[in-house]
């Protein structure tokens, strides 16, 4: 049941993540646009699933799990970063040019 | 030789209270103590009053060689007398004397207006017994309206007659006797005929060492002794009898005559006694304003003073008038003198009221209400102003009204100007206490002090410099006039402007002969004379 | 209070023994505080609140406007103006206590030789806002809460 | 009997979260009058009790109050956020209650209706998951102020709570295994069959649960993200007014859900003890009351006393823990900051963790035996939890795993001075 | 019934999307998201993931998102933000590559019925999901591939998750 709808909200979700990705400097924005992303393809794994089978709902799961590995790990980059730059915009964050 | 002789023969040795003093011959023993600071209690003799009773038995002291105990107030003290007035037959005959007194006295000081100065308090107080030992009624008299502005409590009073001697041999206007015998002796009046009337009856609540006399207008309005007493000169006419300010809550409440043997005596009269609310007078310009496009702006001090002297400096060309009012200070009137002959010169003018006649006092000769109801005429007519107008003050305003330059004036509250006045004058400076229409048109419109707020001289009638302290805080921005006038001379000349009111009266002695080389030190409190000729040369 | 030694401090036990005391008070009907709204701190007859001021008979304050109370206020709170009413009596046209400023010394109730103006037994003061605080004359004579003793007339150590 | 369905399921839901609503925001009001009376007669003192009798009318004199008073906004707040803040406080704490069977189901001429708001088919992971949303009312309300202080009490906030809805969750596994679901009606189903309430079987799970709980809802001993004397209330210091209210309501609503939760997974729920009668529960369709020998299922008798006595003792059991929320608040100081991460990372994780191994082997040796679910089963549970909870208490109760204030100066010197060369080389 | 919520949900979810990447104050663009996986978790709830929605809830919102608002306010960056939306190339940049995929996305997914059609034969058919849930519960349903099929990959995931703890510890903890 709606599964044409879930993709569509999903693809269109995909792509809102990925324009933020573009047009945002600020580092913390550019990881929530990518927990978006990550989001946006959940749902599709969601939606597929009713007709596929419960393992992509696992895969969802498995997806959830790394998310957070990954939201600790650049938050925790994203720290170290801010301690040295005293900014979070990407632009500035030119590690070879300091 | 001669003068050893001169003093065995002229003047008297004794000792009062271990104190030696010498005195002239004649002199009572009262006079002798306060010379070595020993002061007797006394209520019927008045340093004022010529007549002396001795009937009060206050001021009994011991004598040695004298068997009973003498009235110190009229006893001439011998050569080598010892007096004692603490010793313990004294000290006893007052206890007593006080217990009489106490007898009737009600012991209602809560409400009685003396309370606080009342000397029946202090002595009581001071030498009293602690407890009454009186069990009987006391008899009452209820109070009496004795005319005019006395209230008389027949309860209260002590008989000393103070009141009734003032009447006869000051005022020489008997009015008051005493009425009865013993304990029922009363003051009263004659019939109908009160005290309403009588110019110089305010004196006699001064004088009632009790609150068996008060005023009806101070009745209940203050209590003695949370005024504070400024010395002053009374400012209502130009005999400038001494007086104090009584204070509070920055307002006057009511004038006191100050002694001054060489003006007033002991006392004042009545017509200045009563004229002291316009110093409390709220309508008073507060702020400095300048005239910007039709509109006065209120502003600073320097900006005012920067302001007015710009102005005063283009316009001084056309002509400079000014018009100052009597009743401010010498100080002021020679700074605005100065403040004119910085613009180059131009006329001085006052004008003030003349009474019909004069009100002498009969028993104080040179004590009189002055026909020119102004303190300062006098002054003004010294620093070179010119008296116009008629004798209520008014009139004459044609030359100021029409002239086209400089325009200053200062105190005068032009009540008689009209709608017009000073628009046609380039610069309009006007400088005054309290509100005025007349200031409609002025271009600088400065808030000064009245005499009562400021430190400055009068010169009487007959030319005697005497100085007054502020009594009252100045309200908002008023500041005296000498400050601000002086400031914009000195702003058009380049002078340094005086900063103190004494260094303002030594810059009189530039301007008038007689002054100079005067300062407020030899002046003192009781005034000076003007040295030699007083006819008032302009430098 | 001694500290246990290191390893021997409770805490589990010492929680419960908590819980326990105040389990205890909860039910205790007997308690050692005085239970203030219905019960009242008894006052000693020298406490001194705010003011009262007494009355005649025919409700004219005993006050007779003399001053002394402003002139020996320390705090400087009392504002009093006299006058004179129809029968001649001196009286308090205007007579105001800022209860802010006073410091309850009783002064004014000592000083007042007509035994008016009182420091009374009372502490319940709570107001909406400051000004009401500064109480008038009206207010002053509503009072009637009982008013300080400041000595015992019969005892002539307490004076 | 058959389940309420179509045009009348509707009707009985709507009524359901209209007086579940009610009655939770009611109690919410009357559990600060309580507070206030309890901790009033715990320092011997009397506590409201001047608005209406004993007081009762306090509480909408309060609520009136807090209506008509001024609202204040810092000038520096965002204003958007700081009005989010108390909404999304309050949200999560009404929403819960909506999960918890409060009593057996109630027949009907139109059929049984459930005594439950929603019986979602995740149960308490719904629970769990809004109680993580209200972190973000307070961590918002606090940000949005602009205020050091209730900013700071935020930042508390929400790493206590983070720390803590682990361990909540860790102690809940044990409760899910024996349960072997997560919705909250089979829970109860779970205990009446067990004939033990989880709190015996589950000790120690029963315990860091209560633990972590007062923490999750900030009350003392772990009110550090309000702490008077050191935040000047925290997160909520610029509020005033309605917007103060909400986080109060939510504080106390959280309390009351929290009660009600305990109540239904530790101690039976609405179950009646020592009663058979009350127990039901929907088996494929039919409400039994348990099982005979062979497996064959009992058809149980609903009826509305029952259910009104089912309320009744699930209204008892929530008030338990509610006076029990009061009770040590007004008794325990709180904790100092350090302490309370330690007490949650170091101590309530680890235990919960061990917990579950122990009772998920337990479980399992017990199935293996081939225990039937029943009496006996709990009881050795029960032997087992005890032990461990006797073990832990024991060891909780030195100053070895919390430590006083002066722990660190009682460290061995060199190991002291190591600590501050650390913190020198850091500098 | 379910449609409307779809719909309502779809559109709070792109309306939240939408507000993070626009919103300037990075606290606004976390909420917005915050929105967005809510709304995802309610369309969840509707494709019979109801496990999945609890999570979603609990680990994004309730953890995540909460460790993500904790960063951005230990990095102070107050209540005063540098604009940090990239100017006109960028922009364009952005609108062309997100159409772009938008585009592909369309394409591959534009037809709908024919599509799911042309993926359905790998599965069991629809509503294979909702009878597993309607047999084992919510939560069995998923657990038990999980922890029979998956049994490695779980495991696998816990030692990622201590990696990850381990390695944003050292990194926090240090300058670099």
């Amino acid at each position: 049941m709606m599964l044409a709808e879930s993709l569509v909200l999903s693809a269109i979700l995909f792509v809102i993540g990925t324009f933020g990705v573009l047009v945002r400097r600020n580092a913390i924005i550019i990881f929530l646009c990518i927990e978006l992303q990550l989001n946006a393809v959940n749902l599709a794994f969601v939606a597929l699933s009713q007709y596929v089978g419960i393992e992509g709902q696992v895969f969802v799961f498995f997806v959830m799990t790394v998310a957070a590995a990954e939201a600790a790990v650049g938050l925790a980059l994203i720290i170290a970063i801010f301690r040295h730059y005293e900014t979070v915009n990407v632009d500035q964050f030119n590690l070879l040019r300091s | 030789m001669s003068e050893t002789e001169t003093k065995a023969t002229d003047t008297v040795r004794c000792t009062i209270d271990g104190r030696e003093v010498v005195v002239p011959r004649g002199t009572t023993i009262l006079h002798a103590a306060e010379k070595v600071g020993v002061k007797v209690p006394h209520y019927c003799y008045h340093p004022g009053i010529p007549s002396r009773p001795a009937m009060c038995r206050m001021c009994l002291v011991e004598v040695e060689k004298m068997p009973k105990l003498q009235p110190a107030c009229v006893t001439p003290v011998q050569d080598g007398q010892v007096v004692r007035t603490e010793g313990a037959n004294a000290r006893r005959m007052r206890q007593a004397v006080l217990e009489f007194y106490l007898l009737n006295h009600p012991l209602d000081c809560p409400v009685c207006d003396q309370s606080g100065e009342c000397k029946l308090q202090d002595y009581v107080f001071a030498e009293g017994r602690k407890h009454g030992r009186g069990t009987e009624p006391k008899r009452v008299f209820g109070r009496d309206d004795f005319g005019g502005d006395v209230l008389f409590y027949g309860d209260r009073c002590v008989m000393c007659t103070r009141c009734v001697r003032f009447m006869n041999e000051i005022a020489e206007d008997p009015r008051l006797c005493v009425v009865e015998r013993g304990d029922r002796s009363i003051i009263d009046t004659f019939f109908e005929e009160g005290l309403a009337g009588s110019p110089w009856a305010g004196n006699i609540v001064d004088i009632c060492p009790v609150g068996a006399l008060v005023s009806k207008d101070f009745l209940h309005k203050q209590r003695a002794w949370d005024l504070d007493h400024t010395p002053s000169i009374c400012p209502n006419c130009s005999q400038g009898c001494n007086i104090q300010l009584h204070v509070r809550d920055n307002a006057v409440q009511r004038l006191r005559p100050r002694p001054n043997l060489d003006v007033n005596g002991y006392w004042m009269c009545d017509y200045g006694r009563q004229r002291y609310e316009w110093m409390n007078s709220g309508e008073r310009i507060e702020a400095a304003m300048v005239r910007e496009s039709g509109r006065a702006k209120a502003v600073g001090w320097p900006e005012a003073l920067a302001r007015a002297a710009e102005a005063l400096r283009g316009a001084a060309a056309a002509g400079v008038v000014a018009l100052a009012s009597p009743f401010h200070s010498n100080e002021d009137l020679a700074a605005t003198a100065a403040l004119v002959g910085a613009l180059g010169g131009g006329s001085l003018l006052y004008r003030s009221e003349l009474a019909a006649n004069e009100v002498r006092c009969p028993g104080y000769p040179g004590l009189a209400r002055r026909r020119e109801l102004a303190p300062n005429g006098r002054g003004a007519e010294l620093l070179g102003f010119r008296r116009v107008g008629d004798e209520h003050a008014s009139g004459d305003l044609e030359e100021l009204t029409t002239h086209g330059g400089v325009l200053i004036v200062l105190g005068d509250p032009l009540l008689d100007a009209d709608a017009s006045f000073g628009t046609g004058a380039q610069a309009f400076l006007y400088a005054n206490p309290h509100t005025s229409a007349a200031a409609r048109h002025a271009h600088f419109v400065l808030p000064v002090t009245t005499f009562a707020e400021a430190e400055g001289t009068f010169t009487n009638f007959a030319g005697r410099l005497q100085r007054f302290w502020p009594g009252l805080a100045a309200p908002g921005m008023a500041r005296p006039a000498w400050q601000a006038l002086w400031a914009i001379a000195a702003a058009l000349t380049g002078q340094i402007a005086p900063t103190t009111a004494a260094e303002a009266f030594r810059r009189i002695g530039r301007q008038v002969a007689e002054l100079e080389g005067l300062t407020y030190e030899q002046i003192g409190p009781t005034g000076a004379p003007l040295p030699a000729s007083v006819s008032g040369s302009v430098r | 209070m001694t500290r246990p030694e290191p390893g021997r401090a409770s805490y589990v036990r010492a929680a419960l023994k908590g819980m326990a005391l105040t389990f205890r008070h909860l039910v205790n009907p007997h308690k050692v505080t005085y239970q203030y709204p219905e019960e009242r701190y008894p006052l000693s007859p020298r406490w001194r609140g705010t003011h009262r001021m007494e009355v005649h008979a025919d409700g004219r304050p005993k006050c007779v406007a003399c001053g002394l109370c402003p002139t020996v206020c320390p705090a400087n709170c009392i504002r009093l103006v006299g006058g004179e009413d129809d029968n001649g009596n001196r009286y308090p046209i205007v007579y105001e206590i800022d209860e802010f400023r006073c410091i309850f010394c009783g002064m004014c109730q000592e000083v007042c030789p007509v035994e008016a103006i009182h420091v009374g037994q009372h502490y319940e003061n709570a107001e909406y806002s400051r000004d009401r605080f500064v109480y008038d004359l009206d207010r002053l004579m509503a009072q009637d809460h009982p008013v300080t003793h400041l000595w015992d007339p019969s005892d002539p150590r307490t004076e | 009997m058959e389940k309420v369905a179509g045009t009348a399921f509707l009707i009985a839901s709507s009524a359901k979260v209209v007086a579940t609503f009610t009655l939770v925001l009611l109690s919410v009001a009357y559990i600060t009058l309580l507070e206030r009376r309890l901790a009033a007669f715990m320092q011997d003192r009397r506590g409201p009790n001047r608005v209406g009798p004993f007081g009762l009318l306090q509480p909408i004199a309060d609520g009136l109050k807090n209506l008509l008073k001024e609202e204040t906004s810092p000038a520096a707040a965002s204003r958007f956020y700081f009005f989010l803040g108390p909404m999304l406080s309050l949200m999560p704490a009404t929403v819960i209650f909506a999960v918890v069977p409060f009593a057996a189901p109630l027949p009907t001429p139109w059929g049984v209706v459930d005594m439950i708001v929603a019986d979602l088919p995740v149960g308490i992971l719904f629970v769990l998951a809004l109680s993580s949303l209200a972190v973000y009312g307070i961590v918002l309300g606090g940000w949005a102020s602009n205020n050091k202080y209730a900013f700071l009490g935020a930042l508390r906030s929400s790493a206590q709570m983070v720390s803590y809805e682990v361990a909540l969750g860790l102690s809940l596994v044990a409760v899910l295994m024996l349960a072997g679901n997560v919705t909250l009606t089979e829970m109860v189903w779970r205990q009446q069959q067990l004939d033990w309430w989880f709190a015996f079987p589950l000790a120690l799970a029963f315990l860091l649960f209560v633990i972590s709980a007062f923490a999750e809802n900030n009350r003392l001993p772990f009110d550090l993200p309000e702490a008077e004397s050191e935040l000047i209330t925290g997160y909520h210091t610029e509020y005033s007014a309605m917007k103060f209210s909400m986080f109060f309501i939510a504080e106390y609503a959280h309390l009351l859900t929290n009660s009600a939760l305990m109540a239904t997974l530790f101690l039976g729920g609405w179950d009646i003890p020592f009663w058979r009668g009350d127990d039901m529960f929907w088996v494929g369709g039919a409400l039994v009351s348990g099982f005979d020998a062979t497996g064959a299922p009992l058809l149980a008798e609903p009826a509305w006393w029952k259910t009104a006595l089912t309320l009744a003792a699930f209204a008892a059991k929530t008030s338990f823990f509610v006076f029990l929320y009061i009770w040590v608040r007004w008794t325990l100081p709180r904790f100092r900051y350090d302490q309370v991460m330690h007490l949650g990372w170091k101590v309530m994780i680890p235990t919960a963790l061990a917990y579950i191994m122990l009772i998920g082997g337990t479980i399992l040796v017990l199935d293996a035996l081939r225990t039937p679910y029943g009496f006996t089963y709990g009881l050795v549970l029960t032997a087992v939890s005890l032990v461990a909870t006797g073990l832990f208490v024991f060891v909780l109760d030195r100053d070895r795993i919390i430590g006083g204030a002066d722990l660190t100066r009682r460290r061995s010197g060199t190991e002291y001075q190591r600590a501050e060369m650390i913190v020198a080389s850091d500098l | 019934m379910a449609e409307v919520f779809f719909y309502l949900l779809a559109a709070l979810a792109i309306g939240g999307g939408v507000g993070m990447v626009t919103r300037k104050n990075p606290v606004g663009s976390l909420l917005f998201l915050v929105l967005t996986l809510a709304s995802l978790a309610g369309i969840f709830v509707l494709l019979d993931a109801h496990f999945l929605a609890a999570i979603q809830v609990v680990v994004y919102a309730g953890a995540i998102m909460v460790l993500f608002l904790f960063v951005i306010m230990l990095l102070n960056l107050g209540h005063d933000y540098q604009p940090d939306i990239r100017g006109g190339l960028w922009m364009v940049m952005g609108f062309a590559l997100s159409g772009l995929l938008g585009g592909i996305l369309a394409q591959r997914f534009g037809g709908g019925g024919e599509l799911t059609g042309a993926l359905l034969p790998v599965a069991g058919g629809p509503g294979a999901v909702r009878a597993l849930v309607e047999e084992h519960n919510a939560v069995g349903a998923i657990a038990g591939p999980m922890f029979r099929d998956y049994l490695v990959p779980f495991e696998v995931t816990s030692v990622l998750l201590l990696v990850a703890i381990v390695g944003a510890i050292v990194l926090a903890k240090r300058r670099i």
